[in-house]
């Protein structure tokens, strides 16, 4: 029996998950089963990035809000509408400081060579940034003064915003190299904290740099994969469909886009969940795996550990980045504020970990659960307080303090279900398979 | 000679009183996370809760005495509410250890299982704070606020500086020194801090040694929880008492604590400090200063300012990678996992 | 009825049972030496003699009282010392610090046995304020025996204390243990280097898979051709 | 072979290797001795591009490869175990031999992803080698166990097995003997001269057990406190008086007072 | 009957704020709901946590309310950004109407939003003209600026530099600060040192504002503040105490006494008035009146009727005589609401704000004028 259920666990584990959305449709509504669905789908995609960096490496990358911030800015670069007025004011000037931006990281790394004497180094550096700041600060300035409540930045390519996730991907990797180039000699906790300040600097690029961000004046409106409910709801054939259906329009449009964004997500996350897959189970996953128990015996062993640890560092990022402008394709809109590590990185690390590290799978159902859990803990709470203090009488003041502090139920929730989770599955819902 | 002391007497007020004040804060708290780290070898995320839970206790013991019209001016009455607050968050360390920690120990669960379920005891704490006194933000010291108001000192130097020192800005510096003091006294000198680190390096052989762990991990939790609260309640005085900057003040701890290399009570308090003075010294603006120190003629026009404030916490950040990658495992070379 | 004895154990580490009614045991001031083939079950017997797994069967009698439910620190309070096979020095302490964890369970002035310690293995006293994971192999090695002597046990468990020690370190040790045993102390030792410790040996047992094979003194286990030739290397 | 000239290894204060210089012949079966703390295992590491020297230099057939990183050594040939065990403690026994040979097909993830057919084939060569090691070291009954659960000679034995799953110039071996049962050791030293005759690997052994060492070495280097103290045939090295009385002893004293 | 959304960001950085506005807009649906004059019968409201940062869950709470709960309209984004994202993802499709008390991003101003969203906060633009006029008009022409880091900071605090140089006046630095990040000092550091006559703290009274005030003070750097909007309130005045006093500040409302009213009704209904708590009352009491004034729940007949109801002509209404308002719509007359905050609404349906000027005397903030 004991045997049936651990070698069925998966599967029943995704069932149960499963019928938990249904239930969700059928209690409450459909509509909020697909929201919810969507976004499990990206949280999984994200854990997986992360369970790519750790379980695989034991890489203890604690700058996910970093990555999935620059996923972010991909898709707003992709797919705004250019600023003429922007690039005119500062086009130039951006590009001119840019490279002399370049040129001083090129100096600085052959002073380097040269003379291995960090003081030069430094300086090169100081006078590069002094350089590059006379160049940009005026085309900024001039970039941002351009109707700075409406715009005020250069937009996008205007290209469709589906291109932005693979390039939302490169732009993490690109960043998960310069990273991992410098903090991956760092072990355990010491790379967690250098990532996490590395992913708060990001951050704080993206919120002050409006030229290129808006920074906190936020982009509203990015354009969509799918149609817009409100022209399905004007279309004939729609309105047709959905009467043959018996749906009101309202409710089938608004079923009709999630189901399609739906569609994508499945798509990617079957895509990165095989080719994952595949790589776990080679050699090279168990070449990961004994580079991640013994590092000196690895190298003994003739692996060249610094070079794998980046290459899965870069990976890992780069899916990150991937559901990052997976993310905020689905937002509609890109909010630097957004990024705090609790929701960005610690989330989804406990979706890692409760899952169960190492373990795809295990993942996946993470992103699934914590993500459900996460948003349906408030009516749960609500729920819980009100079920609680229903003997009080209504007038009571102490029922009425604790419906009035019932928010604070959520996080309560979400922390009583992770406690709970990992109190009776220790390694994680789906623990790291053994293999021979 | 007026034109240096001016200058200094400006970083004093400006850079050095308040970077020590949020040093010695963080400091604490670090302690705190170095503590748990040290012994039971994970990163406690409850703390920042912890503190919060702690500081709460004691402003509740701060409002029935004041009710009773208690108080020892010109300190503020929390003081004497402290232990109040330490003995009751000391309770909750033991409930969760009891509950929640203990059973992980027997599964001999991976540190960051640990660190998962301590995210889950701070969103748990958390809701407790919240649900007890609220999200709003609380203030709770009494007592007389200054040691020295700039006004004062303007008249007693005949400086044209001012430098103000609040009560709470010593106290909390000095408390931060003793404390540290004393922790590494009792890790390093004592049996009992010996046999800790002792389980901290290899439990198995601990036990071979007659060392009981349930014990060892008492006294853990006991500490720690005597150290949030110390720091929460100082950090609560000196600013006030608002749930949510506990969970903020967290991530700054942690790069205190591991910046000065983790499980080192002395690290902890430098971290402190070079987090706290390097986001204000970079971010300062050293017009006046430089002012005062160059002639009359060649007075600086702009702010003589590195990076604007947008920037200050980006800077302890940056700081920190740059120490870390001279330092590999902090200032004082903490332990890895 | 011997001072220290495992009766019949029978277990493992929570899979399939390692040890299969397995008996060792040790006198008051005597010296048992057990052999056998990698992974036949030595560590995993001394490890169930000191409550560090579980037996499914079997007992542990020490002193004439049944120790088997007794926790690891608890059996090191009633006078029982154990230096593991690996994992035996805590390596972000001081060499000095580690004798005094040896030590933590006595009340009274330590300084006598840890100069006793530093005379027998003189290296230590230079490295005193050396972290012990600093050391060579066959320092810890020291450290891990000399960690256990400050206990001052009644029995004293040593899993391959020569392991990777010099030859004329393990003569030093062999004799300091003769010694320590003339004191009445009961001394029960897991040994690769078999013929020197079956030398020293009052007694001996050959564990293979978990099971006793072979038990005589000392002399005649050396003596025993089938026994020298399967497992002492001829 | 192996040429150390004048090496130097200090740890803040300590001098672990002081000024050691020493030459390892093709074909021999270098032996390694001296007191515990002499500088062997710090003098293997070093060699072995764990640890960079403080100051000196090791050639490689002619070659300065004096700081190279351990993987790179690897791609040279040069192997080497550890004295306290580094299995991949999550990996089964067999895992852990396979993980070793160089660059296979699998551990690109382009072929992973692109051409399985020829990382299949490729594994079961691999898969083979490891199961005749595995029967050679006598571990059958654990070759799908983790070796993180094996016992502290089994352990020994996979280090030995993984230097033995491709083809070396030079193998440095840091106390296999130490805890391994004396019968089976015969075998391993039966396997050693084997593969110095018949794949003419080179080796370099430290070990405690002097039977051992004069069954196979020779020349014999025995080192103290960081240097060369004395070197010859094993018998000379047996009989020099510092040696004796630093290292190897006079015998028991107890032993005949006993009982 | 009708359902009210009330979506908040209840917990995260304005997790303090939540509590009273919540209160706020409860306090209107009971007053109507016991007025009795409410043309379908009981008024009920749901709760919902929006989180302020957010997005995707402040989405999949709209969503929740529309959906499931099946509410009528929505009171609420707290923050602009997860407003916008309720309303583009979850609004709009569905066709709701939503309200928001404190979203002053100008973005949503321009925002295609068909007609469905209305906020009780004027934009931010409109406040920075006001308040450098008042700056200048005070004598002020060097001043120091310190914002919160997000879309409404950054926002007021561009529009009052415009306009203050656009006067002539020298704005010596503008600095940053973030919320909830317990510590100043590098701010008021920098702020001090910049030096000017007066410090313009654009931020929210039991935040980084309030530490701000309190750090400069302590260090002696200012001791005189302009306080927007969001900065003014009983709380930051009792907080400080007299070391606030002289500071001056702007806040929407007109000679009309809404605000005091509203400040009793609060104590009358024992909860403590907060930032923004006024205007999620006038949010609920317009979008109830609305719906009175159209006589249906029906979206954009509602939200045809919301300028009517909000501006002359018309009986004027404060907060505490909603059933007033009742009674004069459902006979068919006009009324022009007032409310606690002097509601005026203008295109792209926002607060036109006419702006009270305060003077902080003795512990207590006191009108100067109207303009
Ligand atoms: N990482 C280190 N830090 C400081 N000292 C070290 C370190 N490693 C080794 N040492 C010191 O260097 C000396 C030589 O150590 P090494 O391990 O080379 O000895 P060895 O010859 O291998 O001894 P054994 O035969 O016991 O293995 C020892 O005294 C040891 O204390
Ligand atoms: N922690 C463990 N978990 C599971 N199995 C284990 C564990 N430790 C040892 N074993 C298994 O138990 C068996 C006996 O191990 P043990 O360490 O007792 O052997 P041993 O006789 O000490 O061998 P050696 O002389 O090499 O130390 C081995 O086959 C090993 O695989
Ligand atoms: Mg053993
Ligand atoms: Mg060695």
């Amino acid at each position: 029996m004991k045997s049936l259920f651990t070698r069925y666990r998966a599967p029943m584990m995704f069932g149960l998950m499963f019928l938990m959305l249904v239930a969700v449709g059928v209690l409450q509504s459909w509509s909020v089963t697909f929201t919810l669905l969507n976004l499990c789908l990206i949280s999984a995609i994200m854990a997986l990035g992360v369970n790519i960096q750790w379980g695989y490496a034991g890489l203890f990358n604690v700058g996910v809000m970093g990555f999935a911030a620059l996923g972010g800015l991909a898709a707003v670069l992709v797919s705004m509408p250019p600023v003429p007025a922007a690039y005119a004011a500062g086009g130039w000037g951006i590009l001119a400081g840019v490279a002399v931006g370049v040129a001083t990281v090129v100096a600085c790394v052959v002073v380097f060579r040269r003379t291995k004497r960090y003081s030069l180094v430094a300086l090169a550096a100081a006078i590069g940034y002094l350089l590059a700041r006379a160049v940009l600060d005026p085309a900024v300035a001039a970039i941002e003064a351009v109707d700075p409540s409406v715009s005020g930045y250069l937009g996008g390519l205007g290209l469709p915003i589906i291109l932005a996730w693979p390039v939302g991907a490169l732009f993490a990797a690109a960043a998960a190299w310069v990273i991992g180039k410098v903090a991956l000699g760092l072990r355990s906790d010491y790379l967690a904290i250098a990532t996490l300040g590395i992913s708060e600097i990001v951050i704080f690029f993206l919120k002050n740099e409006d030229w290129l961000t808006r920074g906190v004046k936020n982009v509203n409106g990015l354009p969509r994969p799918v149609p817009f409910e409100v022209d399905l709801q004007k279309a004939s054939w729609f309105q047709e469909w959905a009467l043959s259906l018996g749906l009101p329009v309202d409710d089938a449009s608004g079923l009709f886009v999630k189901i399609l964004y739906t569609l994508l997500f499945v798509a990617v996350l079957a895509l990165i969940m095989y080719l994952s897959e595949k790589a776990l189970r080679s050699p090279w996953g168990r070449m990961m795996r004994a580079i991640r128990d013994n590092e000196t015996a690895a190298g003994a062993m003739g692996k060249d550990v610094t070079w794998q640890h980046l290459r899965v560092f870069v990976l890992g990022s780069a899916v990150i980045g991937l559901a990052g402008a997976m993310l905020v394709t689905l937002d509609g809109q890109f909010t630097p504020t957004t990024y705090n590590p609790l929701r960005y990185t610690f989330l989804i690390w406990v979706m890692v970990i409760i899952g169960g590290s190492g373990n795809n799978w295990g993942a996946v159902l993470g992103g699934f659960f914590i993500w459900f859990f996460w948003i349906q803990a408030e009516p749960i709470g609500l729920w819980l307080i009100d079920t609680l203090t229903s003997g009080l009488d209504p007038s009571s003041a102490v029922r009425a303090h604790l419906l009035d502090s019932a928010a604070h139920m959520r996080l309560m929730t979400v922390g009583i279900v992770l406690l709970l989770t990992l109190r009776f599955a220790p390694k994680g819902l789906i623990p790291e398979a053994k293999r021979t | 000679m007026t034109e240096l002391l001016n200058a200094l007497v400006i970083l004093a007020n400006f850079l050095i009183v308040p970077g020590l004040t949020y040093g010695s804060q963080l400091a604490l708290g670090a302690l705190g996370v170095t503590m748990i780290y040290s012994v039971l070898r994970f990163s406690n995320f409850g703390h920042g809760e912890m503190m919060a839970f702690g500081t709460m206790m004691t402003i509740f013991g701060t409002w029935v005495l004041q009710s009773w019209g208690v108080s020892i001016k010109p300190l503020p009455t929390a003081l004497l509410a402290l232990p109040f607050g330490i003995v009751s968050s000391m309770l909750l360390a033991l409930l969760m250890d009891r509950y929640v920690y203990r059973y992980h120990r027997k599964q001999k669960s991976s540190s960051v299982i640990f660190l998962i379920v301590s995210i889950g005891t701070m969103f748990v704490i958390g809701g407790i704070v919240r649900f007890a006194i609220g999200p709003a933000d609380r203030i709770f010291f009494d007592g007389t606020r200054f040691i020295m108001k700039a006004r004062e000192f303007k008249q007693m130097t005949g400086l044209n500086e001012g430098l103000a020192i609040k009560m709470t800005q010593g106290i909390t510096i000095v408390t931060a020194i003793v404390v540290v003091g004393a922790v590494f006294w009792f890790l390093n000198k004592t049996r009992t801090g010996k046999s800790m680190r002792a389980f901290s390096d290899n439990e198995n052989l601990a036990l071979l040694s007659g060392i009981s762990p349930e014990r060892v991990v008492l006294i853990a939790w006991l500490l720690t929880a005597t150290l949030a609260t110390i720091a929460g309640t100082l950090y609560g005085l000196d600013k006030s008492f608002k749930p949510f900057t506990f969970m903020q003040l967290l991530l700054p701890i942690f790069a205190a604590a591991i910046v000065g290399g983790v499980g080192n009570p002395l690290g902890a308090i430098f971290g402190g400090y070079v987090v706290a003075l390097s986001e204000i010294a970079i971010t300062f603006a050293y017009k006046r200063v430089v002012g005062y120190l160059v002639p009359e003629s060649m007075e600086p026009e702009g702010l003589l300012q590195l990076l604007s404030t947008d920037y200050k916490i980006a800077v302890s950040f940056i700081i920190l990678v740059i120490v870390l990658l001279i330092k590999p495992t902090g200032l004082f070379s903490g332990k890895t996992l | 009825m011997s001072f220290l004895v495992g009766h019949n154990m029978t277990g493992g580490y929570g899979g399939a049972d390692i040890l299969h009614d397995c008996t060792i045991g040790v006198e008051k001031g005597e010296i048992a030496v057990i052999v056998g083939p990698n992974g036949a079950g030595k560590s995993t017997a001394m490890k169930a003699t000191f409550g560090m797994l579980n037996l499914r069967q079997g007992s542990v009698m020490f002193d004439g009282e049944d120790i088997t439910h007794l926790k690891p620190e608890e059996r090191v309070v009633k006078g029982m010392g154990f230096v593991p096979q690996t994992h035996n020095v805590f390596t972000s302490m001081t060499v000095e610090e580690n004798l005094e964890m040896g030590a933590f369970i006595r009340e009274d002035d330590i300084s006598g046995t840890m100069a006793q310690v530093f005379d027998l293995f003189p290296i230590l006293k230079e490295k005193r304020h050396q972290p012990a994971g600093e050391l060579s192999g066959g320092q810890r090695q020291q450290v891990a025996v000399g960690r256990a002597l400050m206990t001052r046990p009644k029995v004293l468990l040593l899993d391959e204390p020569t392991a990777g020690v010099s030859p004329i370190v393990m003569d030093e040790l062999f004799d300091r243990i003769i010694e320590i045993a003339r004191q009445g102390i009961a001394i029960l030792m897991v040994e690769q280097n078999a013929k020197q410790a079956l030398n020293i040996a009052d007694k001996g047992y050959v564990l293979v898979q978990g099971a006793n094979r072979f038990t005589d003194t000392g002399e005649a286990l050396m003596a025993n051709p089938e026994v020298r030739k399967a497992f002492l290397g001829g | 072979m192996i040429k150390v000239h004048d090496l130097h290894k200090s740890f803040g204060g300590i001098q672990a290797v002081n000024g050691a210089t020493l030459e390892i012949k093709t074909g021999s079966i270098t032996g390694l001795i001296g007191p515990n703390g002499a500088g062997k295992t710090t003098l293997f590491n070093v060699i072995a591009g764990l640890y960079t020297p403080t100051s000196g230099t090791v050639h490689l057939d002619g070659e300065d490869i004096t700081g190279l990183q351990p993987h790179q050594l690897f791609g040279k040939g040069l192997l080497r175990t550890f004295q306290l065990a580094h299995e991949f403690s999550t990996l089964t026994v067999r895992e852990n031999l396979m993980m070793v040979p160089p660059n296979q097909p699998g551990e690109s993830l382009m072929d992973t992803w692109l051409r399985p057919a020829k990382v299949r084939e490729h594994e079961e060569i691999v898969r083979a080698k490891a199961d005749e090691v595995i029967r050679f070291l006598e571990i059958e009954h654990v070759a799908d166990e983790l070796a993180g659960n094996l016992s502290g000679g089994q352990k020994k034995l996979i280090e030995l097995g993984r230097t033995m799953m491709v083809d070396a110039k030079i193998v440095f071996l840091d106390e296999v003997g130490a805890g391994v049962n004396r019968t089976l050791l015969g075998k391993i030293g039966d396997a050693i001269l084997r593969l110095n005759q018949e794949r003419n690997y080179t080796f370099c052994l430290i070990e405690h057990d002097m039977d051992f060492v004069s069954r196979l070495c020779d020349p014999v280097i025995c080192m103290a406190e960081g240097a060369v103290l004395a070197q010859g045939t094993a018998d000379e090295v047996k009989n020099n008086e510092a040696v004796i009385e630093s290292y190897l002893g006079t015998g028991l004293k107890n032993k005949e007072s006993k009982a | 009957d009708v359902k009210l959304g009330v979506a908040l960001g209840f917990t995260g950085p304005a997790e303090s704020l939540a509590s009273a506005m919540a209160s706020g807009a409860e306090l209107a649906i009971k007053e109507v709901n016991e007025s009795g004059k409410f043309f379908s019968g009981k008024v009920t409201s749901t709760r919902a946590d929006s989180t302020c940062v957010d997005a995707s869950a402040a989405a999949a709470a709209a969503d929740r309310l529309v959906n499931a709960d099946k509410v009528d309209a929505i009171i609420g984004g707290l923050c602009s950004g997860a407003t916008i994202s309720m309303l583009q993802n979850v609004a709009m499709p569905t066709g709701t109407l939503i309200f928001s008390p404190s979203a002053t991003s100008p973005a949503l101003s321009t925002l295609e939003d068909n007609n469905l969203f209305y906020r009780a906060s004027p934009s931010d633009a409109r406040q920075g003209q006001v308040i450098s006029e008042v700056l200048m008009e005070q004598g002020f022409n060097e001043i120091a600026m310190t914002y919160t880091n997000n879309d409404y900071g950054k926002g007021l605090a561009d529009a009052i530099q415009s306009n203050f140089e656009g006067k002539g006046g020298k704005v010596t630095i503008v600095a940053a600060h973030e919320d909830g990040k317990g510590d100043y000092g590098a701010e008021v550091a920098a702020l001090a040192q910049a030096g000017g006559d007066i410090l313009v703290v654009v931020g929210y009274l039991d935040q980084g504002g309030k530490g701000i005030i309190q750090s400069a003070l302590d260090a002696g750097a200012y001791d005189q503040f302009f306080l927007p909007d969001a900065m003014i309130g009983d709380s930051l005045t009792s907080a400080i105490g007299d070391d606030l006093n002289g500071s001056i500040g702007t806040v929407p409302g007109t000679d009309s006494n809404g605000a005091t009213i509203y400040n009793e009704l609060t104590a009358m209904d024992g909860f403590k008035n907060g930032p923004y708590s006024p205007e999620s009352y006038d949010a609920a009491a317009m979008v109830l009146l609305a719906m009175q004034a159209a006589g249906t729940t029906d979206s954009q007949a509602v939200s045809a009727k919301m300028f009517e109801v909000a501006n002359a002509p018309g009986e004027q209404i404060l907060p505490g005589e909603l059933a007033r308002g009742l009674e004069i719509l459902a006979a068919g007359g006009d009324i022009d609401y007032v409310g606690a905050t002097a509601l005026e609404m203008i295109g792209g349906g926002e607060s036109a704000g006419s702006y009270r000027e305060v003077l902080v005397k003795d512990q207590q903030n006191t009108t100067v004028r109207y303009r």
